[in-house]
């Protein structure tokens, strides 16, 4: 039997969960949404079907109550995963976040665990506009105590969700709705991933690029081009932001000498300068060129369709800089004109 | 001077009023039906929520809040606000349509509305926080000696939010001018009030004993939400204190789209029937033949036909705005 | 089989419970005195609030809610709930002086208080979101099919959270087994209720609304206290529904410290005389003067005080922790 | 007469409170305790008195309605002031500040503006522990549309306060618990302070540190300590977090070509690392010695007073780093045993 099945990021998050909720029957998952008739993007398909509304349910909405329930269970060892179908919806619980959560561990000296995972999706194209695609991965890595995951592929989605909720700390599971629909060859099973553990998705000696999330898939086409261009890139996708595997990169960098971060989300106190900073701290003479940032503007994510064009950096931003970089020009062949708010063709709005 | 402000249903109402009631619903509902038809040519690319069946709470705007010294804010479902309180139906269209000539220059789209004009402040797409948005409104008019009111308009979904008891609880400890109007479809998204909230629970009861002045209103008949309406215009000029107003009401369309979702079957069939029987247009024609007579109806089609095709046609033909990130457009 | 859960106020008391009750307060009473007078030695380096003035409401879980299947949290005001529930004293005294030995390790302070053992969960000190937290507790019972239940506790102050109300509508969605306890002393900080709630509000009755069982008790009679926490256990057992309780206090000292502070005259006199006049020591010696003898309350005033400078000594002579920030302190 | 007067920090801001209110007649000022006999540390005394109760008010534990409430009165030209007591508490407001006081101007294309200042004080010593000291200006200068102010002396705190209540923009003014009590040189009348503007505290050309708020009093230390062992250290006091002024950082290095940056908050994702990473960026072949950054550790603040000596960075932290920096022993004379838990003798807790 092959050990490997070819499925959506959607359907590895659902498998993951699926998997959870059989292993430990003390789990529960819940968020707005989760027992409707579309199951966050179907994330959550049959789950209540096949586990119960005790453990499977939706929720008023009461996100700052909700998010103080899964850190009472979490205590009481009944690990929770709750759902926010927008990540900015999360704003309205950072006091249980931040004040609670996160410092439970350390301030009671030990003598309890936050053992809750906290979906967040991120929201891009077709309109979603400044309140529904905010990906603030820094705000919450910030935070002594939290954990922050970025799965960029269903395989990843999968094992880092069953780590995630089987870590006995209160991780942030950061999905990107642009993923949802992406298939990869996921590993059967119940496999876990530790959380810490960048990868390298491409190995190359001129250069390295650091990514997560969606924008790794940026990376991948930039690397594609560079490499017909005889410009090998090192490809590293963080996975987790919180803990940040710095060694990876380090190793990374000493050979190649070179540095581009992406990341989605807005530029002044972004992770990729947590980046740069830590290169520049520790091995300031090491680089050839500048380290380069690529990220969101500090700007926010306005809705209008040609307002979004141009306003997410892409691959032709990677090759832009790279053409600064080595001093050359790399040809490519520019994209046949797919609408640029839309993960593929199939999709269509609203959601 | 004792002011009496009684509530009584039998009050007369004036033709006109019907007619403009009436007139107003036709029309957000006509308005909406295009919006549903034409968002299928995929050239409306934001999330659209529909107002269609819950058009009678709009529809006092334009008859009692008409003046600018009434201010209205709401959430994601608020084309009918905007409407009703005479929000420029062009620029409507084209903020849907993300053009530079839409009412919030194609930044905000059908979740940020705005239109300081006509006394549209502004509509937000996280639910419930333009609640204490609204009462800080209020505050500012009573700073300000300013004369009228704030008025909000929330879901059934919005009651469950903490936000909202909270700005109850300041509205009442300032005597506020606000009306806080939840329009109660029964559903948040797929969410029946029954998996979020008590079973028979009346909202306008528990929220009455937060100590705020509560009122509900059958959504069935659009007359009674005038009345409603008119009441709390009332109470909150004259006595200076804040009301709430319960109105029950339908929505015929999926939450968030174009389309219809009964295939979904999250909704009972015998609720869309009664709803759909009960339509507030219906209602009106039956109850005022003599005054809603086929050629009134026929001339408002036209006249609303034509408001529509002009609008459409021109924020199809806008342009696009240009896109700058640059310091002065983020900072004031 | 009907279960009648009576609320007879009439209800028999024992010597015993009365006892008890008596005890628990005397106790609390004497060692919050305790670190207020110690606490000017400036070696307690932390915020304090005490509850002096407020045992009786404390004071019945010594005699319910001993068990650990009986699970407490708190807000920053909770030493008396720590004491109440079994904590313990040398455990507490530490964790204000910051000691190694404190229940948290010298890492909470008087407002961060941990002991599982006894079923103390708990305290946190950000006004009212720990409520949400002992929900959760609630919950996993449920889940887990355990037996006993939650109980919180927060101050008047809380009430005016959000949160609070998002967590108790879903309690009674989720029929938790949680008593909700509202220390209502009027005062947050120097701020009156009068200045943060609607006047003449009834939080009991608002909160009975939302749709919960909701109880008051007058706070000046322990033994009332006592017989409505008795109602609310088994309420919430036979019923498997949550239970709100409202219980009117006062808080002699000042709001986060060691001292009065009636010379800052935030407090009219006639309000904190009548409180102390009524003061719930003096009202169970008088009201139960056969059972509460001289002799007796001698005893108890001798047990006490050996085991709170048996406490404070060692805590006193206890290590202070050293301090790590290692991965390991801080992940689990 | 004097163009300045002698007064404390918390007196500055009181009088900048005083002026703005007599200033603007729509302008509110509120917050928990404005009114209460201890004023705010006396930030706020009298203005009630003076300014009626409709104007200055105390307000009902409910962070997250009054910010919106500031919000709405703010879009109708009524400026206001609210005042959290600690920074921790506005934790229940974020998705006011976020998703709404931070986008308005932007997503409703300029049409509406939101001129409120959000006063926030972060506690420090006396077992304040893990949720009344956090210092997270990081959070909020990584969302657009948002000011961050961090006055460090009695001078900045006045004008930038009355800066921050004119400013069309929603500013988080971030205070600190120990510079209440500092007095300073402070100039009279209604005078404002650009919020953008760094400000060099002392010259010099072997080593630029950068500070704010409370950090700053630790730069000054071991700036004359420094001084005296032949080191002259540039020191920059940001004052603001957001702008920032990074040109003055760069003019500074480009002739020290050494930098150690201060930072209140927990280290991972702090400011410094923006600067930090700004300066690899823009000229990473410039420093002569790896840049250091002192911050907060990344973990949750203990209550202990055995557990927070040592804890929070002090002049120490910058000699110990220069030692290393220069190649050589640095001698000063340590402070007298003075507690560490407290900012000044004269100081007693609880608060
Ligand atoms: C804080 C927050 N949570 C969730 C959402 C997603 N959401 C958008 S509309 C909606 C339904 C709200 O229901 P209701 O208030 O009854 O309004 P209705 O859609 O019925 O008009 C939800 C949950 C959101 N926008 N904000
Ligand atoms: C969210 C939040 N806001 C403000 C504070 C500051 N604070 C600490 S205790 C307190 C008073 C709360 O009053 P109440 O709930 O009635 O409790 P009491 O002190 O009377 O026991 C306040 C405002 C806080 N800790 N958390
Ligand atoms: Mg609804
Ligand atoms: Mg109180």
């Amino acid at each position: 039997m092959p050990k490997f099945k070819y499925i959506t990021y959607a359907e590895a998050i659902n498998e993951a969960l699926d998997l959870s909720l059989k292993k430990d029957p003390n789990l529960l998952c819940y968020g707005l949404g989760v027992s409707d008739p579309k199951e966050v993007f179907n994330t959550t398909k049959n789950l209540q079907k096949k586990y119960s509304s005790e453990r499977v349910f939706d929720i008023p909405c009461s996100e700052n109550a909700l998010t103080g329930v899964g850190i009472g269970c979490a205590i009481k060892k009944c690990r929770v995963v709750m759902t926010h179908q927008r990540l900015d919806f999360s704003l309205l619980s950072l006091d249980q976040i931040i004040n609670n959560a996160s410092k439970f561990y350390y301030m009671f000296n030990k003598k309890i665990r936050v053992p809750i995972t906290i979906r967040m999706i991120v929201g891009r194209g077709w309109g979603q506009g400044p309140t529904h695609s905010q990906s603030l991965q820094s705000i919450f890595s910030h935070i002594p105590g939290l954990k922050v995951v970025m799965p960029s592929n269903a395989n990843d989605a999968k094992k880092l969700l069953i780590s995630s909720i089987f870590d006995d700390n209160p991780v942030i599971y950061i999905e990107h709705r642009w993923l949802h629909e992406q298939k990869g060859r996921v590993e059967k099973g119940f496999t876990k991933k530790k959380i810490s553990n960048a990868n390298i998705l491409k190995r190359g000696k001129d250069l390295t690029i650091v990514a997560s999330s969606h924008m790794t898939t940026e990376a991948i086409i930039a690397g594609k081009i560079l490499q017909k261009n005889n410009i090998a890139a090192e490809i590293i996708d963080l996975r987790s932001i919180k803990p940040l595997d710095f060694k990876k990169i380090e190793k990374s960098i000493s050979k190649t000498k070179r540095l581009i971060i992406l990341d989605s989300g807005f530029s002044f106190g972004s992770i990729a300068n947590e980046i740069i900073s830590s290169v520049h701290i520790r091995s300031y003479k090491l680089l050839k060129h500048q380290p380069i940032k690529i990220s969101m503007p500090d700007c926010p994510v306005p809705t209008g369709f040609s307002l979004t064009k141009n306003f997410y950096p892409d691959y032709k931003r990677i090759i832009f800089e790279c053409e600064k970089m080595f001093s050359k020009k790399i040809s490519y062949e520019k994209n046949k004109n797919q609408l640029h708010d839309v993960p593929n063709k199939e999709y269509l709005g609203p959601f | 001077m004792v002011i009496i402000i009684g509530l009584s249903l039998k009050m007369k109402i004036s033709a006109k009023i019907v007619s403009q009631i009436y007139y107003q619903i036709l029309r957000i509902r006509e308005i909406e039906s295009r919006i549903s038809k034409e968002y299928t040519e995929w050239k409306m690319r934001c999330p659209v929520h529909l107002s269609i069946g819950q058009e009678s709470v709009a529809a006092p705007l334009s008859v009692l809040f008409k003046n600018k010294k009434y201010e209205v804010l709401s959430g994601h479902r608020a084309h009918a606000h905007y409407l009703g309180k005479g929000g420029n139906l062009f620029k409507l269209i084209s903020e849907i349509m993300g053009k530079s000539t839409g009412c919030s220059g194609g930044r905000g789209g059908s979740m940020h509305l705005i239109d300081k004009d006509v006394g549209f402040l502004l509509s937000t797409a996280i639910v419930a926080n333009s609640i204490p948005v609204a009462a800080g409104v209020a505050l500012s008019k009573k700073i300000k000696k300013e004369k009228g009111l704030a008025l909000v308009f929330f879901g059934d979904g919005a009651i469950e939010e903490g936000v909202f008891y909270e700005t109850i609880n300041f509205s009442i400890i300032k005597n506020l001018p606000i009306i806080f109007i939840c329009e109660n479809n029964k559903y948040s998204v797929y969410s029946n009030l029954d998996v979020r909230q008590p079973k028979n629970r009346k909202i306008h009861k528990m929220v009455e004993k937060i100590g705020i002045k509560s009122v509900f209103s059958n959504g069935l008949n659009a007359i009674e939400i005038y009345q409603k309406f008119l009441y709390a215009k009332n109470y909150v000029e004259r006595k200076n204190k804040p009301i709430f107003l319960e109105i029950n009401t339908y929505r015929y369309l999926e939450h968030c789209g174009p389309f219809d979702d009964d295939n979904l079957k999250y909704r009972p069939k015998k609720e869309i029937d009664f709803w759909k029987k009960n339509d507030p247009l219906t209602f009106l024609e039956k109850k005022y033949d003599k005054i809603l007579n086929k050629k009134k109806i026929n001339n408002y089609k036209n006249k609303i036909s034509n408001e529509i095709n002009l609008s459409f046609n021109k924020a199809k033909r806008s342009k696009y705005p240009k896109s700058s990130i640059k310091d002065k457009e983020i900072y004031a």
